[in-house]
């Protein structure tokens, strides 16, 4: 059983930059791994291969094949793809991107209600998400009338609603606020799902993933036990990566 | 609605670039006091968005094509001064930059769409503002009215400039063409109607501050709930059957018929995007979107689909069902809101849609 | 957000004519129309000498033949009834290949077409080798009004905002397993068009105080286009266009 | 002298929600100070106070004023406004709200044109600025064709080319790799300004910024070394923050 599958993956953006030049990795279910790598290496444009929004099709430069669980992400195969994204939870790097409906609620309403919920039932999710990282008090209000870590928090909120099997964060850390960083590892640790999360904050991917993957330049470099590749210095160094000020790697997880 | 090269002659054509720039120096100078910081950027957007709609166009008469022309929703947002000059800068772009429009006709097609539409539609506005409720449905129904007739007026004075300048005789009568382009407009002026309603309720409701036609002050709250959004509802739709009947008896001898606006015909895939069949979105696509702005803008990077241009495109021709559909599903709404007695999440929520499946 | 980067019009190039000041071409591009516009329509020979001149200008333009074809199918619209305008014109009729058709729409017709081509030709060349920023730098050059220039500015910029803003929600949507069914796409766009328009607002608006923290007054800093001022040989040679055309109307008027 | 003076500094925002309830803050030319608080508490519109941006006149709710030096942020003083903004440098939250031209040079050559250089002065400027934020190979690319991490770092740029007295920085590190954070660290510590930085990475806070403000519901609730703030558990835990995973606070800075 694989819960995520890419084999040989290269993409080119369409201005003619090539972001990804071959990468294969492989996830079992309830894995939680943690994706590493410098600004520009093309973390994003990975994780937005996995419910088939990339590639464009009849691209040159783009290639290879991605598979969650059972299912290969073709463009074509438009009920393949709905099961794809019923499977598959994508938070955004940006907010922006995920938010659009006029209201909090609406929005984080969206998902449940497309996968067929309604009434009490759906009214119940969007409260449980909502709460979950503590943004109940915002429901009525305009999503983009939101602060930004308010908004990165309601975006985290409707991707929960939907309970996917495979949770895909593109920094879901980042203008988090210190606690709500902590309560989103904490609602991460207590899901049963298979995790892929993009990050920057190398203790955080400590916490929350077992497994870390280093990507630059559109290679994976590195893919290992996490506490492994950060006590690497040379490896990270490498990689413009490093553990931050004031921070050790502690004795026991 | 844009006039070309050579279809009016040039001495009327010269008389209204002369009125085009001295009523555009009287805009100007009302507009410095209007146009402060928070202005400037608005004035850019409605002049983009109007931009984006106009740039939907089929032929109505010799050398005239028609489409949304936006003069009302920019008074509403912007003012008639800065409206006026907010549609004719998308006119001199358009000529200068995507060769849409005569150059030499600049001033023909400031005159109708920029001054003519953004007057008309400011005073319709004005008046219907003071005997309708300053509520949500009372601004949409005189924006969604404002609109009309505006489009209907400025379609008039295409017909005035060809009267005067058209340097042709022809066997069908000015009586006619004046017919034929108000029925064609007033359906315009509908599909144009919804849209500018929609965008303006939903600013007015957010961002009152943005609408100058309320001049800063807020929404008031309906009295009774729900009753004024029927009255607009149902008002709204009885002067758009009323309008589209009338339209498509007088418009059913125009060159090109009105069957034209529907997308029958045309197959669609998964995401909306016209693939196949033959209609006037694909067409407008072919020849007019597919080398603008937003054809080329829309989805670059992420999909092949159309974007805004395709949403546009399919809002525009479907603006008549849309009316209806909206109409139904309002009251689907309120009655499962009295039968539940839980409220469902507003326009666009997808409860309604998977209750429709 | 790219205000103005290029347009789908820009034929991307080195020419003369790209490098040729905006303001030049567009002075020059507005005075042949109008002269082109002014001439009577019997003139047959000028227009045949119109045509020589956009087509050595789109040669040193290097712009291709075909790209000019296709973009001037905007003027289609236009063409389709400039030829049944000989069917609806009244007066006196003739014969064309079996068909009677009016006198005065023929000539009615031709006018149209002719003149409303050449003006599409002659635009194109000007939109193709000038991009939408060095257009509205042009304007504010030739002493447009700066609240003209200064809306059309972020006109232009918006549009990128709209189509970037539609873009985002339309995945947003997607990735949440929308069913974009046609319909349903037509009902979601009700709702979602003051939505994008708000969201473009407020993000231009954003945009719009950024540059204005960096000390933006209304212009773009004059330091950021140096390069493409206008030269007095510039103006020479952007003059002959017009200047050309004015002598051929005026040969064309009094010999033939 | 003071560098920054705010007096009962109160605003809501159009749609009617109170952001900030009366902040009073002084800043010494020279100071380094990190403006902490949690999500929502009223960073980003303080921030947007600082150079005239809001409020937006003749609102109600709005009142107070802001003093940058000697100059008091008047929006109908127009020459005393720009005046304010030459001194003024703002990093904002969201890079894409910064950059706007149609490549990364032009973009970051467009604030010191406005202050009237050009030519070979001002192309130095532009690369010295990219080469300080590691851009400089990105030059000639439209900045919405770059990575979050890129843009973010070709905003700082664009800010440091205008070589500003006080700098003010929203979560400038959010969507940095690790290295490009620590880089981020070295140039602002070269630099001879005073700071404002608004960040919830608190151990960045402490390595930067010598003094810290606590912000909470509109309201300045600490202000004091960032030592003491953060070693007091209480007060941070009362307001959202708290120091991360691993986090030891360091025996000497
Ligand atoms: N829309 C685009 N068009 C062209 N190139 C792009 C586009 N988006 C990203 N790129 C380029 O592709 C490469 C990978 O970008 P990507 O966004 O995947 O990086 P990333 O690893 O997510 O970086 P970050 O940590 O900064 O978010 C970068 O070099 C970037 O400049
Ligand atoms: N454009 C807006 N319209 C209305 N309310 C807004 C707007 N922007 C922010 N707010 C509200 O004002 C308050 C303060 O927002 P602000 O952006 O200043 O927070 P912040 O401290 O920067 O938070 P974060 O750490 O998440 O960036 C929040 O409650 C937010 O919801
Ligand atoms: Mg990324
Ligand atoms: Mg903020």
């Amino acid at each position: 059983m694989t819960a995520l599958l890419l084999d040989d993956v290269r993409y080119a953006y369409p201005d003619g930059h090539q972001a990804l030049h071959g990468v294969s990795l492989h996830i079992e279910p309830g894995e939680r791994v943690a994706l590493l790598g410098p600004n520009g290496a093309g973390k994003t444009t990975l994780v937005l291969h996995l419910n088939g929004i990339l590639p464009v099709s009849g691209l040159t430069g783009s290639s290879g094949t991605v598979s969650v669980g059972d299912r290969t992400v073709d463009p074509k195969d438009r009920p393949g793809l709905a099961e794809i994204r019923r499977r598959v939870g994508l938070v955004f790097q940006d907010p922006d991107d995920q938010l659009f409906l006029p209201t909090v609620a609406e929005d984080v309403a969206f998902g449940p209600a497309n996968l067929g919920l309604r009434g009490a039932e759906l009214t119940r999710r969007v409260d449980e998400a909502l709460a979950a990282v503590g943004m109940s008090d915002v429901k009525e209000r305009a999503p983009h009338h939101l602060s930004l870590g308010q908004r990165r928090r309601v975006a985290v909120a409707t991707v929960l609603a939907m309970r996917p099997d495979l949770l895909v964060m593109d920094e879901p850390s980042s203008n988090l606020d210190p606690q709500a960083r902590r309560e989103l590892a904490e609602i991460v640790l207590g899901l049963d799902v298979t995790l892929l999360m993009v990050t920057h904050d190398l203790p955080y991917a400590m916490q929350l993933c077992p497994r870390s993957v280093i990507l630059d330049e559109g290679r994976i470099v590195a893919d290992g036990p996490t506490r492994e590749l950060l006590s690497d210095a040379e490896l990270l160094a490498r990689h413009r990566l490093e553990l931050p000020y004031g921070f050790a790697v502690p004795a026991t997880t | 609605m844009h006039i070309s090269n050579g279809i009016i002659g040039g001495p009327i054509s010269l008389a209204y670039g002369v009125v085009a720039v001295a009523l555009l120096a009287l805009c100007l100078g009302r507009a410095r006091q209007d146009l402060n910081d928070r202005l400037a950027p608005m004035a850019g957007l409605v002049a983009a968005f109007i931009f984006a709609v106009q740039m939907l166009n089929f032929p109505v008469l010799p050398g005239v094509s028609g489409h949304l022309l936006g003069g009302a929703l920019a008074a509403a947002l912007v003012g008639p001064w800065v409206g006026a000059l907010c549609v004719s800068v998308v006119l001199i772009v358009q000529a200068l930059v995507f060769a849409d429009g005569g150059i030499s006709a600049l001033g023909l097609n400031i005159s109708n769409m920029a001054l003519l539409g953004t007057a008309v539609g400011y005073l319709v506005l004005v008046g219907l503002m003071k005997l309708l409720p300053r509520t949500a449905a009372g601004v949409g129904l005189a924006v969604f009215l404002a609109s009309i007739v505006s489009v209907v007026l400025a379609s008039q004075g295409f017909v005035l400039q060809f009267v005067l300048g058209g340097e042709v005789p022809l066997t069908i009568g000015y009586g006619q063409i004046s017919a034929t382009m108000a029925g064609v407009h007033a359906l315009i002026g509908i599909g144009e109607g919804l849209i500018a309603a929609v965008t303006v309720t939903t600013v007015a409701k957010v961002r009152p501050d943005l609408v100058y036609a309320l001049r800063g002050a807020r929404l008031a709250q309906p009295a009774t709930g729900g009753l004024p959004t029927r009255v607009f509802v149902l008002g709204g739709l009885a002067v758009a059957a009323l309008l589209a009947g009338g339209a498509s008896y007088l418009a059913s001898g125009s060159p090109d018929g009105l069957d034209a606006t529907t997308l029958t015909g045309c197959t669609v895939d998964a995401d909306g995007v016209i693939t196949g069949g033959s209609c006037i979105a694909q067409r407008a696509q072919d020849h007019e979107l597919g080398g603008s702005f937003l054809a080329d803008y829309g989805i670059k990077g992420v999909d092949d689909a159309t974007g805004l241009a395709g949403l546009i495109g399919v809002a525009l021709t479907f603006a008549v069902g849309l009316a209806i559909f909206w109409a139904v599903r309002r009251r689907r709404n309120a009655a499962a809101e009295s039968a539940a007695g839980e409220q469902l999440p507003a326009a666009g929520t997808p409860a309604a849609v998977s209750a429709e499946k | 957000m790219g205000a103005g980067h290029t347009h789908p019009m820009y034929v991307h190039g080195h020419s003369p004519v790209h490098h040729l000041a905006p303001e030049v071409k567009i002075a020059a591009s507005v005075l042949f129309t109008v002269v082109v516009v002014a001439t009577p329509r019997e003139l047959l020979p000028a227009f045949g000498a119109y045509a020589v001149i956009v087509a050595v200008l789109a040669v040193l333009a290097r712009v291709p033949a075909g790209w000019l074809a296709r973009r001037s199918l905007i003027e289609l619209p236009f063409v389709a009834t400039a030829v049944l305008l000989p069917f609806f014109a009244a007066g006196p009729r003739t014969d064309v290949l079996g068909l009677s058709v009016a006198v005065e729409g023929l000539w009615a017709g031709w006018n149209i077409l002719v003149k409303g081509t050449l003006g599409v030709l002659i635009a194109l060349l000007l939109a193709g080798t000038t991009p939408a920023r060095d257009v509205l730098i042009g304007l504010d050059r030739l002493r447009t009004p700066q609240a003209i220039t200064q809306i059309a500015l972020f006109m232009l910029r918006y549009l990128d905002v709209l189509a970037d803003e539609a873009r985002r929600m339309r995945i947003a949507r997607l990735s949440r397993l929308d069913d974009p069914r046609f319909l349903w796409q037509v009902r979601g766009f009700a709702a979602g068009l003051g939505t994008l328009f708000l969201r473009a607002f407020e993000r231009g608006e954003r945009v719009f105080l950024a540059m204005r923290s960096r000390g933006y007054t209304g212009r773009l800093p004059a330091a950021l286009q140096e390069h493409t001022r206008a030269t007095a040989r510039q103006w020479a040679v952007g003059a002959a266009v017009p200047v050309l055309a004015v002598v051929v109307l005026l040969t064309d008027r009094f010999l033939v």
